[in-house]
């Protein structure tokens, strides 16, 4: 329990450091908005049919609104050398890996609720479907994101080559994700049933609880010499 | 040690060539050509045994990597970079001659379905798997990292082998490992065989040549790295 | 308490940093490792505090192995670094808390205040460290490292930006954690400095030890020789 | 003359920097194709026709690697406080400007040119239309994306808000950019006459041309205190 | 050639850092700037370089006014600060050859080599910054500054991390630029050195100046005293 509580810090220390300028949050709706305004003007919309499309691009902006986050939350540690220091307090390296999943998870769901609110509405998407339903996809795709995301940003950052190897490490990982999660919104938006749905919710899970065990398991192995 | 193991790796190796060439004489003037598809079919037999050669070898790296995670020993990942490198050659085999019968067989080199897909991310991360080793300034660190990399990205390959099932697929499902035996006509299997003996017998012959290779490297002292490099070759 | 670094061997790629180091430090014992720029000084700190795993050799406590892997060790060491470790964004006592709750600290924000006060840094808690000045933010780093106690200290130029105001309460509370029995290795460049606190002095020159000696018995003008004599040297 | 040289010499160390290691190249190649076929498989392409989509995704992903660029461009001179001494050395603002523009310029071609190549395949579009075409459209496009973001990459440096602001000040002076990028680019692989192209190409020199100046002459206003 | 600041006034949002503070260095002079951590001493060399526009007062060179914005005035100025300002990823020669190129010294490759040479890191110059030790990296921030011949040199603590060998030759080197007619305004923490090294000092406290003399006038007791009265203080 006392890990659990630590990694509750870090993961509030995290977030301290993401919103502490009011701003940023502020830039973050702006960015997804206008990636939405951008992707409604970028398509034709007389050619090509709205909800068609938005499922795929809202799992798009995650996918890559997760990628830039999980280099970001290591850039804070990395500034002054905290990191290190952060390391040789007794903390486990699972309570680590956690901490900072739950930070970028949380940033991740502010970007996935704007996404949805914006595609949707510049697509022109009238009936989203049912809310449980979208949960039910939405969860698991992005704990599995967040826990890829923080295990590899971190690993990018000991890489000369930085976060540019972060896609190439997480994409061949998260494209089955990405798949899965917008067929099944693309699903939910067409109002099909569940059991239509529920297949892919299964595998999203256990990508979900997967890459969080695997990840804490194997954390001490990119963080500690 | 790596005398001997050099030795058994270029025997292994010369053997296998020996065999692929048998094949290809096979192929060329003794298999029949196959009813439906005529002369292309017989890229089937660089094919299948390229793909599986990739799976031994992606097999291989998977299980070294996590022994070195586990007991941080050389050896283990001496063999998982020598395994790594086959797996990214026969690899890029099955990748190439995939899409060259495709472009007969369906009409196009490519399709968006999950087997063809998955087994390009699995391309793609042996391709991250080297990145890693590469780019990481410490070299312990480097070898562990593709170790990560390559213990997760093994959780791949189940994925790819069921996805055939899975999903409706444009690929053709298993011919020979089902549970009701081959479904092959027997000169066929006979050259299919022949033909993975041949890939097996070089993929493992060049792994040996390989580790034999990095663990001596490994024993000389750092600074002199470059001179024996040359001086093995 | 016997900190013990047996044959230490530590490379950066072709480079070796520390090629077979051999380093004991007691408690109650305050170690200044010196030598010239380049010589590996840092390089031991990384090792002999688990932060990095020799290539060769084995660091000990009293006999047992140490390794950054045991939770129990890292609770008990002190690190100031080059860098100072600290979350820009953060306020000052926002980061100590921050340290003080992971180190499970008893009474963190007593502690939190105690430190900074020792250090005499106490009106700095509410700033955020990116607007320190540079000694404010060694200052700090400081604290962070006394907070929760360790009885194991490793300060790698710790002085550096230090007024002397801010380099006398240091001095002294480094004293005060002899007297309580604290191991501490020191690296400085300040060799009067070193004279003056040390116990003993190691003398380092391209990865190898040189020197090793109580201070009361070393000659200064004959530790210096040791510094002017080697230059900057990359391997 | 000389403020050419030394605008030449800011470009070469910047690209030094960037391809340091061959292996970014191959991280960047490995990026593009990624988020190539990640869109070609999310996008179900029953129902949505390739290149009515391919135009629209090649400018988006220039456009992220771009702001993701210019935030990169500014990363190595901050990393030890290089560029506060790179501004006191004789060389003036616009040559600055220009040399990262350049250098900035020079990855985004790279960038584009990748994109191009992995998403006319992935999506299926056989026939690119005319090469010459897409050089006009493309070449001042770039150069305009390319000094907006050495431009406001900078500018953001300076804010608490850090990367993030980024898309806010820069996406309101692009999406016009996109936009007609989009549709010319669209067009040209539909084989529309050059007539039909040339408006818009000839909005994105004007773009281009007036961002470069301006931002040349406002540069000192973003980088001198 | 003289170099003055008049009544400058430096803010940080609320924090006046420097408040009225007038400064004075001429050539062929050494002059050192002191006084406890936070006192504005960085803040400033800021001022003086022209990197920061003053909120109020001005500085001068010879009577015309100075600004970071004349290209002129940056080519004669050489700073080291708090940070190395090297590219990490770029050798020491490529790092040194950019700035001797952006500077327009006639001989580069020359220049590089003897600015290495005078400060003992003739050895390093093939070797990534991101490999070399603090005090390695240091002396290649020290070689940059000294690299185009400045005639006016703003030093903010730049005995950081060097050692005894490396501080002797800096010293020798600001010597000789003393003699060669430079303005040098040098920070330090070291009293030994500042008043060794420096003809004049200037004590700062709260962004006051407080004391302004000869060195060889000033009692050291004395201006001890000015340390240990206040510790850092944020405003
Ligand atoms: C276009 C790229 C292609 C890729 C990436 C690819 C990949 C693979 C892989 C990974 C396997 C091993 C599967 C397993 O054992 O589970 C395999 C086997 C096989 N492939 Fe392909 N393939 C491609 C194209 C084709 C085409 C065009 C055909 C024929 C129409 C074909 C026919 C087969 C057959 C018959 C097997 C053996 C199945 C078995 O017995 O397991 N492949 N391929
Ligand atoms: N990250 C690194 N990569 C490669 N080489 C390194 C790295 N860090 C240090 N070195 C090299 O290792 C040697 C020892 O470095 P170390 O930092 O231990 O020296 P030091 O004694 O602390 O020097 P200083 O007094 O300058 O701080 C140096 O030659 C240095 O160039
Ligand atoms: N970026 C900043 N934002 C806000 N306040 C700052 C900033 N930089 C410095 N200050 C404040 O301005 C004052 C003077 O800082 P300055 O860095 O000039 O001190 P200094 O004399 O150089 O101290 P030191 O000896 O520690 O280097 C300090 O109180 C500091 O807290
Ligand atoms: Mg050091
Ligand atoms: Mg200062």
């Amino acid at each position: 329990m006392n890990e659990l509580r630590r990694a509750w810090l870090i993961t509030l220390k995290d977030l301290r450091l993401e919103f502490r300028t009011g701003g940023r949050l502020l830039a973050m709706i702006a960015f997804v908005v206008l990636a939405g305004f951008l992707f409604a003007f970028a398509l034709d919309q007389s050619q090509v049919a709205g909800r068609d499309v938005a499922a795929a691009l809202i799992w798009l902006v995650i996918l890559f609104a997760s990628t830039a986050g999980a280099g970001r939350i290591f850039d804070a540690e990395e500034e002054e050398g905290a990191f290190r220091h952060l390391l040789l307090t007794p903390v486990s390296r699972p309570a680590i890996f956690l901490g900072k999943t739950a930070a970028n998870l949380a940033v991740i769901w502010l970007v996935t609720a704007l996404a949805f609110i914006s595609l949707t509405a510049f697509l022109g998407v009238r009936d989203t479907g049912s809310p449980a339903a979208h949960a039910a996809v939405f969860l698991p795709g992005t704990i599995g994101l967040a826990a890829t995301g923080t295990f590899f940003g971190r690993m990018s950052r000991h890489s000369s080559l930085g976060d540019t190897l972060l896609p190439v490490l997480t994409f061949p990982l998260l494209v089955p994700v990405i798949f899965f999660g917008a067929t099944s919104t693309a699903r939910v938006f067409l109002g099909r049933p569940w059991p239509e749905i529920s297949g892919s919710a299964r595998l999203l899970w256990a990508f979900a609880v997967g890459s969080v065990f695997i990840g804490a398991a194997l954390f001490r192995h990119v963080t500690d010499e | 040690m790596s005398t001997k193991g050099r030795i058994a790796g270029l025997a292994l190796v010369t053997a296998g060539v020996a065999t692929i060439l048998l094949v290809h004489w096979m192929v060329a003037f003794w298999v029949p050509n196959e009813a439906a598809q005529g002369v292309v079919q017989r890229i089937f037999y660089v094919h299948v045994p390229a793909a599986w050669t990739t799976f031994l070898a992606v097999g291989i790296v998977a299980i070294a990597s996590a022994v070195y995670l586990w007991l941080e020993d050389e050896r283990a990942d001496a063999a998982a970079v020598a395994a790594a490198e086959g797996a990214l050659i026969f690899g890029a085999i099955m990748l190439i001659t995939g899409p060259l019968w495709g472009r007969i067989a369906w009409g196009t080199y490519w399709e968006w379905e999950p087997r063809l897909t998955l087994t390009l991310l699995l391309w793609f991360t042996y391709l991250g798997y080297f990145l890693v080793r590469s780019s990481v300034a410490d070299p312990r660190r480097g070898k562990r990292f593709a170790a990560v990399v390559a213990v997760v990205g093994s959780l791949n390959i189940p994925l790819i082998h069921v996805s055939v099932e899975w999903f409706r697929s444009l690929h053709p499902e298993a011919v020979v490992i089902k549970p009701e035996g081959p479904t092959l006509p027997s000169d066929m299997l006979a050259t299919l065989l022949t033909s993975l003996a041949g890939f097996t017998m070089l993929f493992l012959g060049l792994f040996t040549f390989r580790y034999a290779v990095e663990r001596l490297r490994r024993r000389t002292p750092p600074t002199a790295t470059g001179e024996t490099d040359e001086a093995l070759i | 308490m016997t900190l013990e670094g047996q044959g230490l061997v530590c490379s950066y790629g072709p480079t070796r940093a520390l090629d077979g180091v051999d380093i004991v430090a007691g408690d109650g014992e305050i170690v200044a490792v010196v030598g010239p720029n380049g010589a590996g000084k840092t390089t031991l700190l990384r090792a002999l505090s688990g932060e990095r795993r020799p290539d060769q050799g084995e660091v000990s406590l009293d006999g047992s192995p140490v390794s950054g892997a045991d939770p129990g060790w890292r609770g008990r060491v002190g690190l100031v670094s080059h860098r100072t470790g600290l979350y820009r964004k953060l306020s000052v006592a926002e980061n100590l808390n921050f340290f003080a709750s992971l180190h499970a600290v008893p009474n963190p924000r007593n502690a939190v205040a105690q430190a900074l006060e020792t250090i005499g840094a106490a009106t700095l808690a509410g700033t955020r460290v990116e607007a320190l000045s540079r000694g404010q933010c060694q200052r700090v780093a400081l604290a962070r490292t006394l907070l929760h106690d360790p009885d194991i200290l490793f300060l790698d130029e710790p002085f550096t930006g230090l007024d002397p105001a801010a380099a006398a309460a240091l001095e002294t509370a480094l004293r005060a954690r002899r007297t309580a029995g604290s191991v501490i290795v020191l690296v400085t460049h300040d060799l009067r400095r070193c004279l003056d606190l040390a116990d003993r002095v190691v003398v380092l020159q391209r990865g190898h030890k040189v020197h090793d000696g109580e201070t009361d018995s070393a000659d200064p003008v004959d530790l210096l020789r040791y510094f002017t004599t080697t230059a900057a040297d990359p391997s």
